[in-house]
């Protein structure tokens, strides 16, 4: 097994994240996105760590994982307020601040 | 005192925070505190001049003819702050230079206090006024004290700021408020000058601040040529924004819009010298960066320049001016080029000198404006409107600003004589021959203005206020200021006239004797010749201002401007100020500053949205054709262009909304994958 | 090793696919299971890399928690079940710009850089840590770190609890 | 099972200095504290939370002067990965002072808003606890947590007014370019610890100053980690977050956000730069150069067209950051610049916090009357606030780095980085700092003005009151600022912490 193809399939899922983030307009669908890209930078850190024959890789995926589910659990909040007064998640309507 | 001499500007420092403090409390509301203040300071700068004087010339510069004895001077210092192995040192540096402004700034700021008490009477802000005079001068004061020029920013500071409370203390007219901004942003323009030339010269001279070093090296020749310049080109700008001269001259005039005290103790005496004063402190570095110890007949040097230009243009502007205190303010500005004239043509003592006269008979005259704006004209400054005939009834008034007329006019032998002519001689001896004649042309038009402004007055019939409201003379606070500065304006010239030169050798010091010894320049004596033809040139313009004013004569003049378009053209120029004001306000702060902000602006709120919307838009468009045309459906969207239906019209115009967190977001990736394709490209290479 | 290329590449397609009608999908409640197969996936992955504790980590948090967490919202914020079509923005075109770039550049620094990393560019995986070895990293080394961790949990917790509560 | 026991007996525990690590403790067990006294305390007594958490943070300030005292050798824990130090001591002191100022500006605004009261204080407090580990981490995973721990109560503090759309707006911006930016950042870590096989920094310093050198993965990888901190610091391009950000939230947050949070983000990059990426000044320099450059002007021009004073004071820290910004855009080119840089970014942050916290307490002071942020609401302010009016006059001038009030110290040093530098890169740098300077005065004399030289706008001219805590924290910043300008000497050997700097 080649260590550039994990890496190409973390860089493709990096990349398709960003995408979701950038062109979904729904913030449940934009946190499932950034859940897409935490997932990728996992993927890159544990095929590091078997290429670099350490345990490291792991315990800092086993980190990324546990502040990735913090992390989506107050987004989800955030999102959540958003909809009680506003009817809505739609990121592109809270534009009330600018310039 | 000359160890102790830090005691002289601390006093109204902690004066200050006392007024702030308890000020209200008191029974005159503060006023006690400030008096007390400068007045202590007054007696130690006097005890302390008197030392300086005692002290004995045991300092031996040069050889053979040229062989001075100067004092040495005075320098207490202790670490101000260690930044790495660098000891940034605090302190003061008394010489005679130090000891003349201290007792100047020390007289002027007591009797501009005395002044106020009466002049401000019943003012609502008096106390904080009070406050704000003692923190003034306490900064001033640091200034001339200081021994190193950290300390001297600290001083220059603390009065830009004063200035702009007390120029904006009747801020209620809109229009004092913008005088006092225009007054703080000016001067802060130049003020960028100083921080650049002090980092300069902070690295030139080996991580000092010393003013004695930098002195010193700059003479020595330890520090490169090219660095001088630049240094003392960026503090040039410093000087130019705080001693107003040209270009940076506008802020002065419209700063009369402060009481007129405060006119007189700022832009008189004390604040507007602060740049003459740096220039001559380091004159070390101003001499040998712009060569002007390049004797040579039609020689001149930038200040020089600067400082002619100043003088001419400001007086002929003071030609046009109804109202009084701009009268005098732009005489100020005028005066102020003959100092700076005379630092750059290498008259050291005659800057200083007409620095020291000047004080007196500016802060008389403006203190007198004010007298009789109180008493007089009913609180106008309007010489046209509520002014003329007032010698009768405020006689006290009269005489001392008549005085002070004369002695600005540098009639013999009143106080601006000598220094006006010392400046004079001086520039024609050095071989700056064209600066001589440019101040005798300043001196003849000075003469002149001064000579309109007394007659519109004092002379002629009463006009307006002056004539409906019962003119009267002033009280004693007011009157008896005028009557020591009338006094002095007569005497304080021949401290240095009469072959007497006890102010030259009081001042003078080892700068300024290296700087001279190394090029043969001297000081030159009294010289008769040179007397007499200042005194017919500025006779001259007071005989001339009399024909026209009093006699009516020459009368192919009179009424010029209403008869001939060329004239009536050209004092549109000088009452439009040379449009110097609407280059800045129209064309520098509306034309550059508001479209740079509105086009930073505009960047991000267009450019960066529209970047992204525009790549979406137009990678939206062009995918819809690539999708019609895969998917054969042509004919819909090629009849509608790029296929933008009635809907996406609606979508284009939402889309120019602003404030999405997704187009941060893509700002952010962009920028990141942007970054670091440059980056990689870049770097790895 | 061939087996385990073999399980890569259909591993490795079934996440790609899954992951980009994840983006596009036009029904939320199959966005969120395409997210579970994605997790799931990457689970596999792990477990080809012999880090099968974070393998199942992965499973019992991400596919247990998270993806749970994320259904809970959509339904909480009466997301339409089946289609709906409001669920992208106007900027998808600039977003593909963007991700393909993105996707250019690290792919590109990437495959030059480990094309042939230690040698080969292959994975070896004889000395993989295991499990035992995790443990005594979190609880040795990177002890300060995992205590913090847990405040970080605490925090977020408290905080969601406080901010999404109704009042 | 055998195996299993064997295992385990060969296990053994970290060996931690509990009283390198007593303000970490002491902040943790406040938290806890202040958690349960939510539970308990009856709505009447909930004050007393404010005061716990107040008294937690100074207590936790005492081990740090024991530990400074000592004159210990830094000490290393977790084979380097957390270090206590002069530079993490300094630092740990200044963040908790920030917290300390910011807990007073919160009393009153939180106890008088319809607010969460112990949910709020747990909060500030994890997010303190973030940045006190922040300024001893030297691994890639200790700063990771970190960040994160300082970030996500932040987050949620920015949508503590519920019902406030702005605040909900002010959230979800800050929570999601937050959350995209470190995911960036990760990315980052994951690749250059692929090329390491290390998360230590000095691990990492020793392998990228040696062997590679021009490789694009590391190159990306720095770059990558750095985005992340330009984020947190607000840095232009990376900045879009913060007006909105800073407008909606409650004024204490903003201050907390624009003081403490951008410091973390700060101490995180000098750690990085200074102990990691040293050599590698071939990647961060250009990119430091063009962040401080823009950060600066588009901070500064913005900054000019704004009308409320708070989102002033956003753009206005974003120029402020630009600032700090340029010391490390220079700090690679010689072994003076590196020193007098590192000395320049610290002093540049303690100056910074005291000025900042200033102004926003006075922001909040003034608010507590007008109820308003427009800066035309501050017109004729001296009249019936004389004390503000100076306070707020004394932060602004140090703002703009005007004598004698403390600022003019900080810019001095950043200058001093920049001619120790003295390449034609850094001397442009320095000019455009100096002409950003001299623009950032106008904006700071328009609000000076307005209060010192327009009518009250509604002839209102009752006194503000101004609450206890308050003006605790006005009194503090201020003694602090002026104390700076008048006597730099103060402060000026915090900067020279060799610790970081070889």
């Amino acid at each position: 097994m080649y260590l550039v193809e994990y890496l190409l399939l973390a860089a493709a899922l990096f990349s398709i994240g960003v995408y979701g983030v950038l062109a979904r307009k729904n913030g449940v669908l934009v946190l499932m996105s950034i859940e897409l890209m935490l997932n990728a930078v996992n993927i890159n850190l544990i095929a590091f760590g078997a290429f670099r024959g350490n345990a490291i890789g792991q315990v800092f995926a086993l980190f990324v994982i546990a502040v990735a589910a913090a992390e989506v659990g107050v987004g989800m909040a955030i999102v959540l307020l958003i909809f009680r007064n506003r009817a809505s998640v739609n990121l592109d309507e809270v534009d009330l601040m600018r310039g | 005192m000359l160890d102790h001499a830090w005691l002289i500007p601390a006093i109204p420092a902690v004066m200050f925070w006392l007024i702030l403090g308890f000020g209200k409390r008191l029974p005159g509301k503060g006023h006690e505190l400030g008096i007390a203040g400068v007045g202590a300071s007054f007696v130690l700068s006097c005890v302390a001049a008197v030392q300086w004087i005692g002290r004995s010339t045991d300092v031996t510069i040069g050889e053979g003819a040229h062989v001075e004895h100067v004092r040495k001077a005075v320098e207490h210092s202790t670490t101000w702050f260690d930044i790495g192995n660098v000891h940034i040192r605090v302190g003061t540096y008394i010489d005679g230079l130090s000891v003349a402004l201290l007792v100047v700034v020390g007289l002027i700021s007591l009797l501009v206090h005395v002044y106020s008490t009466a002049y401000m009477h019943d003012d609502r802000r008096y106390t904080h006024y009070f406050a704000a005079l003692s923190l003034f001068t306490a900064g001033m004061l640091t200034l001339v004290s200081a021994s190193s020029a950290l300390q001297m920013l600290f001083g220059w500071e603390a009065m830009g700021v004063c200035s702009f409370m007390l120029i904006g203390h009747w801020w209620e007219e809109k229009e004092n408020s913008n005088a006092a901004l225009k007054a703080f942003l000016t001067t802060r323009t130049g003020d960028v000058g100083f921080l650049i030339g002090l980092s300069i010269l902070f690295f030139a001279n080996g991580q000092t601040f010393d003013v004695r070093v930098w002195n010193a090296n700059a003479l020595g020749g330890h520090v490169s040529h090219l660095v001088l310049l630049m240094g003392a080109i960026a503090l040039m700008g410093a000087v130019v924004g705080k001693s107003a001269q040209f270009p940076l001259h506008t802020w002065l005039p419209d700063a009369m819009a402060g009481p007129t005290p405060v006119s007189a103790l700022i832009h008189a005496a004390t604040m507007v010298v602060a740049g003459v004063f740096l220039f001559s402190r380091l004159y070390g570095v101003f001499f040998t960066g712009f060569s002007i110890a390049a004797p040579g007949h039609g020689t001149f040097t930038v200040p020089a320049v600067i400082g002619g230009i100043t003088i001419i243009i400001a007086a002929l502007l003071a030609f046009v001016q109804d109202d009084i205190k701009k009268v005098l303010a732009y005489s100020t500005v005028s005066q102020l080029g003959y100092m700076v004239m005379a630092l750059g043509v290498g008259a050291w003592t005659g800057a200083i000198f007409h620095l020291f006269t000047h004080a007196f008979f500016k802060a008389c005259l403006f203190l007198g404006a004010g007298s009789v704006s109180h008493s007089g004209s009913h609180h106008s400054f309007d010489m046209k409107r509520d002014m003329g005939g007032l010698r009768k009834h405020m006689p006290i008034t009269f005489a001392t600003f008549g005085i002070a007329s004369l002695a600005l006019a540098g009639i013999f032998p009143l106080a601006g004589f000598w220094s006006k002519d010392d400046i004079l001689v001086t520039a024609g001896h050095n071989g700056y021959e064209l600066f001589m004649v440019v101040g005798l042309i300043g001196a003849f038009m000075t003469a002149a203005y001064m000579t309109r402004c007394v007659w519109l007055t004092f002379y002629g019939e009463p006009r307006g206020a002056a004539a409906e409201h019962h003119p009267h003379e002033s009280p004693a606070a007011i009157t008896a200021p005028l009557v020591i500065l009338a006094f002095l304006s007569i005497t304080a010239g021949w401290l240095n006239g009469f072959g007497f030169h006890y102010f030259g050798h009081w001042t003078t010091n080892e700068t300024l004797v290296h700087a001279l010894e190394r090029v043969n320049l001297v000081e030159p004596r009294f010289s008769f010749p040179a007397a007499i033809i200042s005194l017919a040139v500025a006779g001259s313009g007071i005989l001339l201002a009399w024909l026209y004013f009093e006699k009516r004569a020459l009368g192919p003049l009179q009424d010029l401007a209403a008869r001939n378009a060329l004239a009536a053209r050209l004092k549109l120029v000088l009452v439009r100020k040379y449009y110097l004001d609407d280059l800045y306000e129209k064309v520098i702060v509306a034309g550059i500053a508001g479209p740079i902000a509105r086009g930073a602006y505009w960047f991000n709120q267009t450019v960066i949205d529209g970047v992204v919307n525009g790549a979406g838009v137009g990678a939206k468009a062009a995918g819809h054709i690539v999708y019609d045309i895969i998917d054969q459906k042509v004919v819909d969207g090629a009849i509608n262009g790029a296929g933008f239906t009635a809907e996406e019209g609606g979508t284009l115009l939402r889309i120019i909304q602003t404030g999405r967190v997704q187009q941060y977001a893509a700002a952010l990736f962009g920028a990141a994958a942007l970054f670091g394709l440059a980056l990689v490209f870049f770097v790895g290479t | 090793m061939i087996a385990q290329q073999i399980a890569f590449g259909i591993l490795a397609a079934t996440m790609v696919l899954a992951s980009l009608r994840l983006v596009t999908t036009k029904n939320v409640v199959h966005a969120g299971l395409l997210l579970a197969v994605v997790l799931g996936g990457a689970a596999g992955i792990f477990v080809l890399l012999a880090a099968e504790y974070v393998a199942v980590v992965q499973i019992l948090v991400y596919i247990g928690a998270v993806v749970v967490i994320l259904l809970f919202g959509t339904m909480l914020t009466r997301a339409r079940i089946g289609e709906d079509t409001d669920l992208d923005n106007d900027q998808r075109w600039l977003a593909a710009i963007v991700a393909l770039f993105m996707l250019g550049v690290t792919g590109t620094v990437l495959w030059q850089g480990f094309r042939h990393a230690g040698g080969d560019g292959k994975v070896h995986l004889n000395g993989v840590q295991r499990a035992a070895q995790v443990s005594d990293l979190i609880f040795g080394p990177y002890g300060i770190p995992f205590e913090v961790a847990s405040v970080l949990l605490l925090a977020a917790l408290v905080g969601a609890v406080a901010i999404a509560r109704r009042d | 099972m055998h195996a299993l026991l064997a295992v385990a007996s060969s296990f053994t525990g970290p060996r931690l200095d509990y009283h390198a690590l007593a303000p970490e403790i002491i902040l943790t067990a406040t938290l806890v504290l202040v958690l349960l006294a939510d539970l308990v305390l009856e709505e009447r007594n909930q004050w007393l939370i404010s005061n716990l958490a107040g008294i937690g943070v100074l207590a936790s300030v005492i081990p740090i002067i024991t530990l400074a005292v000592q004159n210990h050798a830094a000490r290393s824990m977790a084979g380097g990965a957390y270090v206590v130090d002069d530079f993490s001591l300094v630092l740990k002191a200044l963040f908790l002072g920030i917290g300390y100022v910011v807990l007073l500006m919160s009393t009153n605004y939180v106890e008088e808003g319809d607010y969460y009261q112990g949910e709020y204080y747990f909060l500030l407090l994890a997010s303190l606890l973030g940045m006190v580990v922040m300024a001893s981490a030297r691994d890639l995973i200790t700063i990771f947590v970190a960040l994160e721990t300082l970030s996500i109560p932040a987050y949620m503090l920015a949508g503590w007014r519920k019902r406030d759309l702005k605040s909900n707006e002010a959230a979800i911006k800050y929570y999601l370019l937050g959350v995209l930016a470190s995911a960036v950042m990760l990315y980052g870590m994951s690749l250059v610890f692929g090329y390491t096989g290390s998360t230590v920094l000095t691990e990492i310093g020793k392998q990228v100053n040696g062997s590679i050198t021009h490789k694009p993965v590391i190159t990306l990888g720095i770059f990558f980690i750095v985005i992340g901190f330009a984020f947190k610091v607000s840095a232009v391009p990376f900045h879009f977050w913060a007006p909105d950000t800073y407008e909606g939230s409650p004024t204490p947050v903003t201050a907390f956000l624009s003081v403490a949070s951008k410091t973390a983000g700060f101490v995180a990059l000098l750690e990085l730069i200074y102990v990691g990426f040293l050599g590698r000044n071939d990647v961060w320099g250009p990119m430091f150069w063009v962040l401080a450059a823009l950060t600066m002007t588009v901070g500064n021009l913005i900054a000019l067209r704004q009308t409320n004073v708070v989102r002033l004071l956003a753009y206005s820290s974003i120029a402020q950051a630009g600032y700090v910004l340029v010391p490390f855009a220079v700090a690679g080119d010689n072994i003076a610049a590196r020193r007098s840089s590192f000395t320049a970014a610290v002093v540049y942050l303690m100056i910074y916090a005291a000025m900042n916290l200033g102004a926003f307490s006075v922001v909040i002071a003034v608010a507590r009357k007008t109820r308003s942020g427009d800066i035309s609401s501050y017109g004729g302010l001296f009249e019936y606030a004389p004390g503000l009016t100076v306070a707020m006059t004394v932060f602004l001038f140090a703002l703009a780095g005007i004598p004698p009030a403390g600022g003019w110290f900080a810019k001095l040093m950043v200058f001093r980085a920049v001619l120790d530098s003295g390449t034609t890169w850094a001397v442009v740098l320095g000019v455009i700092a100096g002409v950003n300077s001299v623009i950032a005065l106008y904006y700071y004399a328009a609000v000076a003005r307005e209060m010192w030289m327009s009518p009250v706008p509604d002839g209102d001219v009752t006194p503000v009151r101004v609450p206890a805590p308050l003006l605790a924290s006005l009194g503090l910043t201020g003694l602090v600022v002026m104390a700076i300008g008048v006597y730099p000497q103060l402060f000026a050997h915090f900067g020279d912490l060799g610790t970081l700097v070889r």
